[in-house]
């Protein structure tokens, strides 16, 4: 009984973050996108911590905290913050406008579900679903990365990435070390974030500022052949 | 003792032609001179030019190297033993298997080579052109000449000339399409070769249309004596291969009587007196031909020498 | 938790990371760069101990065939890499373009990386060799960007970014390994195990391998320089001090490659899992041919060999796709031949854009005429990287294509025109940069010709004679490599 | 054995190498080193010989070098002797050489350490017997001469020519490489007795075949793929372009006898003679018609080389021919030719190239139209020039019309073949080595008459001096080796019987025994030659005239200024000009061959400027074959260039695609 309910409420929770990662891009203003963000944090924390009682995992309730703590309040707030300091307007710019996006975030979580039905079922079916939707989530924080044009809107997009392997991580039961890895994980974004505030990164990842953009990517004087 | 009257045949031979020679030449032009109305030069005239150019000092130009001087020599050298090594009027000599058809053929190459040198020595502009000419027409002459050797080896299954004649004589030639496109060719090659009209003027100093006696144009005295000699033994020497090959009749075979060889000689004699009517006529009767048409004319030998050696592959394997 | 016992693998980690502790604090250039060369030999000895002294096999640590071959020449690459970057160092503190305070960073990071590169080959469990990876790339990161340059920090920035989707891909596939291995190995520690999983993976679940390999090889191949993976490569090759240039080609490229080995590994021994040699291969061959042609338009010298180095690995990648005792030995040697050239190369290349003043290949000429040393060091390296015999590419060229020529034709042929390709490119630029009228400042070097000499006398000579022990140990690895 | 004192010579070799390297500057180093290696080359040849007249037995020995579980086999066998005796004379010739030659050099330490490596891997390439040991000598060869090459990398037009040369020469390094692979099979026998033993199907025997055309014949020079050779063998000083020249075409056209003769003599199918047969022919006939019509004096010897190369290459074919054919009596004449024709080329090449040299050093000057009149201040090297010349176009009693008599003779077996298409094909080409032979004749009147004969068309010319003893004593020596070969070249058949035997499983019959030393192919009643008669009835006959004439008629001399058919001038730019010498042959040719077409410029009447003529030729190879895959290349190399310039974003969704596309395939993939 406990069996079903627990595996009810994990799909439940898991499935949440996909329609999430959806939500995210949806959006097309970067304040909301934080807060989207910050409610697939919520719910990843929720969903791990789920995992770690299930599992009797205490270490677990640790990776829940930073992804609560961390990912839901200190980041969104910092971005916030950075957005407001480097005065990087408002909107996501979408490379590829958002209908096509979902459709293909469609295609893609299509593709992970076909890929993890091949998975035989001697894995169980907990961990199966999980890994299902973990790499749904994974897929889908890769498309925003490449369909999203300013810095912001791609951290966010690495970021759900990385909710996905959180979720993948826990999910696999009695995986060591999960601890150790959300931790460097943040430490990461950490980097990413400070990255993006000492370099004024405003846009687009690729340009410390503008005119830089003319000599970087190197090769591009007219040498002798 | 035998090897005594071998030798004999041999120098015999050799001093043969090199008595003939001029007497051939005078020959022709006095039947040119006839062809065209004229009294002609007298037949022994060759002779006495050759005394007289032999008796005159050489004039050499200030700048004429050793290589100059030498050349003479050689070229006649060369154009002699070639001449020597053609059956005449007996196959078989005592030296005839030093050397084939492909050899005699490299010595006049040689020969033409230090020419050609030689007329490029002192520096002038009309030696120039001579030798530059020379060689173009030796480019198209000698693959010619060799695929006529190509078709009569192959024939005859050999390039010795005395085992071609022999073959020739034999019943087993009969009558043979490739042989008669080597004749032709092989005159055509003759006639560039000892640069008669239609290619070359042996008798006009015209400077534009020269091209053997320009390489000459410096010499004078022996050295003249020697090269003219040495290109009349080339005239020779063409018609005897012709008459060797083609018409082998009346040569006496190896080790053959003395009765026989006396017959041989006449023969030969009666060839070239043949050849070199046809010879005048041919050039009276002919204008001579501009100096970039000749690599058509050559060409044309080639392609029949080389037509001559595909012909004989298809009537060999259908026989 | 037994795993550290006192061993050489012990000091093979201790000795980098307390000399990162010590020179993070330690003033005084001469000081840390000498100290920093003798942490780097200590730690070569000690990886050179592990021969004698082969430490047990704990859940973490793992020292085998395979690793120790990568272990003592990333240890060997290390020490004489410290030796170059004493000199060139003093010269870039001469121009000015680093600070003492830089300096201190600069050294200290410089350990933490061999560490961290030791840690992740010596490393028995699949996860924390990741986190090794992971600290290693943050290193060079750093490293990269450390002129500050808006050059430097872009590219620093690009490696990031990049590492970073790697590192997360690579991650994701662990997941799924441990996924893969639970059911059989049971939960916990164990799943993680190298060489457990090694023992049980014939009864993993195929499709949850597959999957991970994908990850893996993606994640991973991104650390290697797989094209379409490459973009971080050059750039960090070109701005990052030329040292970095050098343990980035010789020994990170290789770290990153070790891990795709050991997966592979896992997978060659799972009958259901798909083959992942051709998959190797066909990345490879695409590397090498993608390097060969984007070779002809470079300016910049270290972009250039940067290149070369895609190219490389993708020789290497291609000769373990291909498998069989001779296309493995071919890659292994070719790996190591490669690390000890290349990292030459950059050695050779860091004097010669510090007396040129420039990296671009336009304004550097005749070289054998203004620096003979420099020059014909240059032209010998260029012509042992480019694949001429006697040296030791030659020999895994050699393996490579002939035995690919025998066994797939079709392979042969692409894979001869890229090395055809990426050769003429080479020859083309290296004829510009050492002959020719002098072009350029002509002063005179201080440069530490050592460790140019030590690794081209060792390319050369493998490519003349090979000791027998290394080869049975090669053959052995080979083998293991199926 | 043989093989081990051969080895020793090498080790010799290298070992003046590093020498080299390191007292290559001091004085009087040149001539040392040159001596050291002059020795070493002697001592090479000398032991080569001995293995080949006193037929010693197959020598190996294997060294735990190169590939490890192969090791390292060098063997010296009949072929091996051969090839050894002719690299190492040429190398002794070129030591000689530079002796004297090496002083001019401004900087040694370009030359001096090449060298003798250089001459070390030529024998290797002999000497090895495994695929790996072959290969390493063969593009280590490449690599000294490409060093030689660039040593004079300030002079324009070097660097192009020594980056063609090392592209080219790793194209065939690699094709011979994959030629390798197809024969040693996949558990990778490298040794040549494995390969030997190891048995391949038809189809990869041609592709071996294939492939070995390529990669020998591009070292060798091969027309479509001679086009590095004019330039780089021009471009290295000039006893190393005799060495590139003379000798390392040898050893590659050794390198195609090992693989085709050797390694695959028992897969040879009847048709592959005619590849090999046409690619010689045409090759010839190309080669000299490019030699005519260059101005550069080493440029012409260069293009020369490729001509002789495409003779060499006949007479291959045509053993193939025959061999393949079971016809192994007719094979062996035809080898024997060849090789002949390899060890004269050898010869007067190395002559020709030192003559240049000579000028170089006395003039300054490669191109003919400023040269002029060299026979007079330069006589010692005229006349070494000029046997060279004459053996080079084949002239009586020379060596060079000996081996090619033996072509046309090996020729003139065509109608024994089987086949069809060879019956016919070799005519043809009879027809174009003739053809060949006539231009090269052509060709070298014009290199010695405007060169070393007329008036000095520069200053430099008429300032000339004659060079060095040394480099006399090596021109002389060789060129008395040339007349030797030529008027007895029966000892140096029956030289050659051991090599040919040892391939074609039969020889020529034994010469030396024959009377009066003549030659005899096939039977007296076919055909035979004496050169030694020609010879000495050319001398007597033309002495005989001289004394005859200088006896009995005039021997005055009197010196005059030159006739000139009546207006002598006195401006030596009247005389023929390299150009205008090729003219007639160029218009006969040059249409088809060259493309090539004259523009004359004529100023109109009274205006006193001089008119221009100029001349546009094509090499069609380049234009055909090496632009557009250079445009290829190049193309390609913009195209891609551009995913250099991309945003971090693109570079992810690359990162992405590759993701999905493999998972996709992981989906679909059953």
């Amino acid at each position: 009984m406990t069996g079903r309910l627990a595996f009810d409420v994990s799909h439940l929770l898991a499935g949440g973050l996909v329609l999430i990662s959806f939500m995210l891009l949806y959006q097309n203003r970067l304040y909301a996108l934080l807060n989207v963000f910050a409610l697939q944090a919520v719910v990843l924390a929720l969903s791990v911590a789920w995992q770690a009682f299930v599992q009797g995992a205490p270490h677990l309730y640790i990776t829940a905290a930073i992804a609560l703590f961390f990912k839901a309040i200190i980041i969104p707030v910092s971005l916030h913050r950075i957005i407001a300091r480097l005065g990087i307007h408002r909107e996501v710019d979408t490379v590829v406008g958002i209908g096509p996006t979902m459709l293909a975030g469609i295609a893609l979580v299509a593709l992970s579900m076909v890929v993890m039905l091949r998975v035989t079922s001697e894995a169980d079916s907990l961990a199966r679903e999980d890994l299902a939707f973990a790499l749904s989530v994974v897929l889908l924080g890769l498309l925003m990365m490449v369909t999203r044009g300013n810095a912001v809107s791609q951290v966010i997009g690495f970021m759900s990435l990385e909710n996905g392997l959180i979720l993948a991580a826990t999910g696999a039961k009695g995986m060591p070390l999960v601890v150790e890895i959300s931790v460097a994980f943040s430490v990461l974004i950490a980097f990413i974030v400070i990255g993006i505030f000492l370099f004024r990164i405003r846009e687009r990842f690729d340009t410390v500022d503008l005119e830089a953009l003319d000599r970087l990517r190197g090769d591009q004087y007219r040498g002798g052949q | 003792m035998a090897v005594i009257l071998d030798l004999a045949t041999q120098g015999a031979q050799m001093l043969l032609v090199l008595l003939l020679a001029p007497l051939l030449t005078g020959f022709i032009r006095k039947l040119k001179g006839r062809f065209l109305r004229r009294q002609g030069p007298p037949l022994l005239q060759p002779y006495r030019d050759l005394l007289r150019l032999m008796r005159k000092e050489a004039v050499l130009a200030e700048n004429a190297s050793w290589l100059f001087r030498v050349t003479p020599y050689l070229v006649f050298a060369a154009t002699w033993v070639a001449a020597a090594l053609v059956p005449t009027f007996a196959t078989g000599l005592m030296f005839s298997w030093s050397a084939d058809l492909i050899v005699v053929i490299a010595l006049l190459g040689s020969a033409r080579f230090f020419l050609a040198l030689a007329g490029m020595d002192v520096g002038t502009s009309f030696g120039g052109i001579g030798s530059s000419r020379e060689m173009m027409i030796a480019t198209l002459a000698e693959p010619a000449m060799i695929m006529i050797v190509f078709t009569l080896a192959l024939l005859a299954g050999s390039t010795q000339l005395s085992s071609l004649a022999g073959f020739m004589l034999s019943p087993a030639v009969g009558l043979r399409v490739s042989a008669g496109l080597a004749l032709i060719a092989l005159v055509m090659v003759a006639i560039a070769e000892n640069g008669r009209i239609p290619i070359d003027n042996p008798a006009t100093h015209l400077e534009l249309t020269m091209v053997h006696e320009a390489m000459l144009l410096e010499y004078s005295g022996r050295h003249l004596a020697v090269i003219e000699l040495a290109a009349w033994l080339k005239l020779l020497l063409y018609m005897s291969l012709i008459g060797c090959v083609f018409v082998p009749w009346g040569l006496a075979p190896s080790g053959a009587s003395t009765g026989e060889e006396v017959t041989g000689v006449a023969a030969y004699i009666a060839k070239l007196a043949a050849s070199g009517v046809l010879l005048a006529l041919f050039e009276t009767s002919v204008a001579k031909m501009r100096i970039f048409r000749i690599s058509e004319f050559l060409g044309a030998a080639l392609m029949l020498g080389l037509l001559g050696v595909l012909l004989l592959f298809v009537t060999r394997t259908l026989q | 938790m037994n795993a550290i016992t006192i061993s050489g693998v012990t000091f093979l980690l201790i000795i980098p990371v307390m000399a990162a502790a010590i020179l993070a604090v330690l003033p005084g250039y001469r000081l840390s760069a000498s100290l920093n060369m003798a942490a780097a030999f200590l730690t070569l000895l000690a990886a050179l101990s592990l021969f004698i002294w082969k430490p047990a096999t704990g859940p973490y640590i793992l020292v085998d065939d395979l690793n120790i071959v990568f272990v003592v020449l990333n240890s060997f690459v290390g020490f004489t890499t410290s030796v170059f970057s004493a000199s060139y160092i003093a010269h870039e503190l001469e121009t000015g373009r680093l600070t003492p305070a830089h300096l201190r960073f600069y050294h200290a990071m410089y350990q933490v990386l061999l560490f961290a590169m030791n840690l992740a080959l010596v490393a028995n469990n699949i996860g924390l060799m990741w986190v090794a990876i992971e600290m290693a790339t943050l290193t060079t990161v750093i490293m990269v960007g450390i002129y500050r340059t808006e050059a430097a920090i872009e590219a620093a920035w690009k490696y990031f970014i990049l590492g970073s989707v790697g590192i997360a891909l690579a991650l994701f596939g662990t997941i799924l390994v441990y996924m893969a291995a639970r059911p059989v190995v049971g939960e916990g520690q164990d799943g993680m195990v190298w060489t457990v999983l090694i023992q049980h993976v014939s009864s993993f679940d195929p499709a949850l391998l597959d999957l991970a390999f994908v990850f893996l090889l993606l994640g991973y191949g991104t650390k290697v320089g797989l094209a379409p993976l490459h973009a971080w490569l050059p750039d960090a090759h070109a701005e990052g001090p030329t040292p970095i240039s050098a343990v980035l080609s010789g020994l990170l490229l290789n770290v990153a490659l070790y891990a795709v080995l050991r997966f592979k590994l896992l997978l060659a021994a799972n009958p259901g899992a798909i083959a992942p040699g051709p998959l190797m291969a066909a990345m490879g061959l695409a590397s090498l041919i993608f390097a060969g042609f984007m070779l002809y338009r470079r300016h910049d010298i270290k972009r250039l060999f940067g290149y070369s180095s895609i190219e490389h690995m993708g020789i290497i990648v291609f000769a373990f796709g291909m498998g069989g005792p001779l296309a493995n030995f071919a890659g292994l040697l070719h790996m190591t031949m490669h690390s000890l050239t290349k990292s030459a190369i950059f050695f050779t290349v860091g004097h010669i854009a510090q007396v040129k003043g420039t990296q671009t290949i336009a304004d550097i000429r005749g070289l054998t005429v203004t620096h003979p040393m420099l020059g014909w060091s240059l032209v010998v390296g260029v012509i042992a990287i480019a694949g001429m015999p006697p040296f030791g590419i030659f020999m895994s060229e050699f393996l490579v294509v002939s035995s690919t020529f025998v066994r797939v034709p079709l392979l042969a042929i692409p894979l001869v025109v890229g090395l055809l390709v990426g050769f003429g490119a080479l020859l083309l630029r290296l004829q510009g940069l050492a002959f020719g009228e002098p072009k350029g400042r002509s002063a005179p070097v201080q440069a530490s010709y050592l460790p140019m000499a030590a690794h081209l006398g060792l390319v050369l000579t493998a490519g003349i004679y090979l000791p027998p022990p290394l080869v049975t140990w090669f053959q052995h690895v080979a083998s293991l490599l199926g | 054995m043989t093989v081990i004192a051969e080895l020793w010579c090498v080790g010799g070799l290298l070992g003046i190498a590093v020498l080299a390297a390191f007292i290559g500057n001091e004085r009087g180093a040149t001539a040392a080193l040159y001596s050291a290696a002059l020795a070493l080359s002697l001592a090479g040849f000398l032991f080569a010989l001995h293995h080949l007249l006193f037929g010693a037995a197959v020598a190996d020995i294997t060294l735990p070098l190169g590939l490890p579980w192969v090791g390292a086999h060098f063997q010296v066998d009949a072929l091996a002797a051969f090839f050894l005796a002719v690299v190492n004379v040429g190398g002794a010739g070129a030591s000689l050489y530079g002796i004297g030659y090496g002083r001019h050099e401004h900087e040694p330490l370009r030359v001096l350490p090449f060298f003798p490596a250089f001459l070390a891997g030529m024998n290797l390439v002999v000497l090895a017997a495994d695929a790996f040991s072959f290969l390493v000598a063969w593009e280590f060869m490449s690599l000294a001469s490409w060093a030689l090459v660039m040593a004079h990398h300030k002079e324009p037009g070097n660097l192009e020519a020594g980056y063609v040369y090392i592209v080219m020469a790793s194209a065939g390094t690699l094709a011979l490489l994959l030629a390798f692979g197809l024969l040693a099979g996949p558990e990778g026998g490298y040794a040549f007795d494995a390969i030997r033993a190891h048995k391949i199907s038809p189809l990869r025997a041609g592709l071996v075949l294939g492939l070995a055309l390529f990669g020998a014949g591009s070292k060798a020079g091969l027309v479509p793929l001679h086009v590095w050779l004019p330039l780089a063998h021009p471009a290295a000083p000039s006893h190393v372009s005799a060495l590139m020249s003379g000798v390392m075409t040898k050893v590659a056209i050794y390198g195609f006898l090992r693989i085709v003769f050797d390694l695959l003599a028992q897969d040879a199918e009847w048709w592959w003679g005619v590849p090999i047969l046409a690619a010689g022919g045409g090759t010839a006939v190309l080669g000299i018609l490019h030699a005519l019509m260059q101005n550069d004096v080493k440029r012409v010897l260069a293009y020369s080389t490729i001509e002789n190369i495409g003779v060499i290459f006949a007479g291959l074919g045509l053993a193939l021919a025959f061999d393949t054919n079971g016809w192994p009596a007719a094979g062996a004449l035809a080898l024997t030719a060849a090789l002949f024709h390899v060890l004269n080329h050898a010869l007067f090449k190395s002559i020709l190239f030192f003559g240049a040299g000579a000028v170089l050093t006395a003039t300054g000057e490669r191109n003919m139209d400023r040269l002029g009149g060299l026979i007079h201040p330069m006589p010692i090297t005229s006349f070494a020039f000029l046997v060279a010349c004459a053996a080079i176009s084949a002239l009586p009693p020379l060596n060079g019309f000996a081996s090619e008599w033996l072509l046309f003779q090996a020729i003139l077996l065509s109608p024994g073949l089987p086949h069809w298409g060879l019956k016919l094909l070799l005519p043809a080409v009879g027809a174009l080595l003739a053809l060949a032979a006539a231009l090269a004749a052509a060709c070298f009147v014009r290199v010695f008459g405007i060169v070393f004969l007329g008036r000095p068309r520069s200053v430099v010319a008429e300032r000339a001096v004659e060079v060095d003893r040394w480099s006399q004593g090596a021109m002389i020596t060789l060129a008395v080796l040339c007349v030797l070969a030529g008027i007895l070249p029966g000892f140096v058949i029956d030289a050659m019987a051991p090599v040919v035997q040892s391939v074609t499983g039969a020889r020529m019959p034994a010469q030396a025994s024959i009377e009066w030393l003549s030659i005899v192919p096939v039977a007296e009643s076919r055909s035979s030659y004496n050169g030694l008669v020609v010879f000495f009835f050319i001398a007597a006959s033309a002495s005989i005239a001289a004394y005859v004439i200088h006896r009995f008629a005039s021997g005055a001399i009197r010196r005059a200024p030159a006739w000139d058919c009546g207006f002598p001038e006195q401006n030596p730019a009247t005389q023929y000009t390299a150009g205008s010498f090729a003219q007639p042959i160029r218009q006969v040719f040059g249409t088809y061959v060259f493309r090539a077409h004259e523009r004359v410029e004529m100023r109109p009447p009274g205006d006193p400027g001089p008119a221009r003529f100029e001349v546009k030729l094509h090499d069609l190879a380049w234009e055909l074959m090496y632009t557009p895959i250079a445009n290829a290349v190049s193309l390609a190399a913009t195209r891609l260039n551009q995913l250099q310039f991309l945003t971090i974003r693109v570079y992810l969704s690359f990162v992405s695609f590759a993701l999905v596309f493999l998972l996709l395939v992981l989906a679909l993939w059953q």
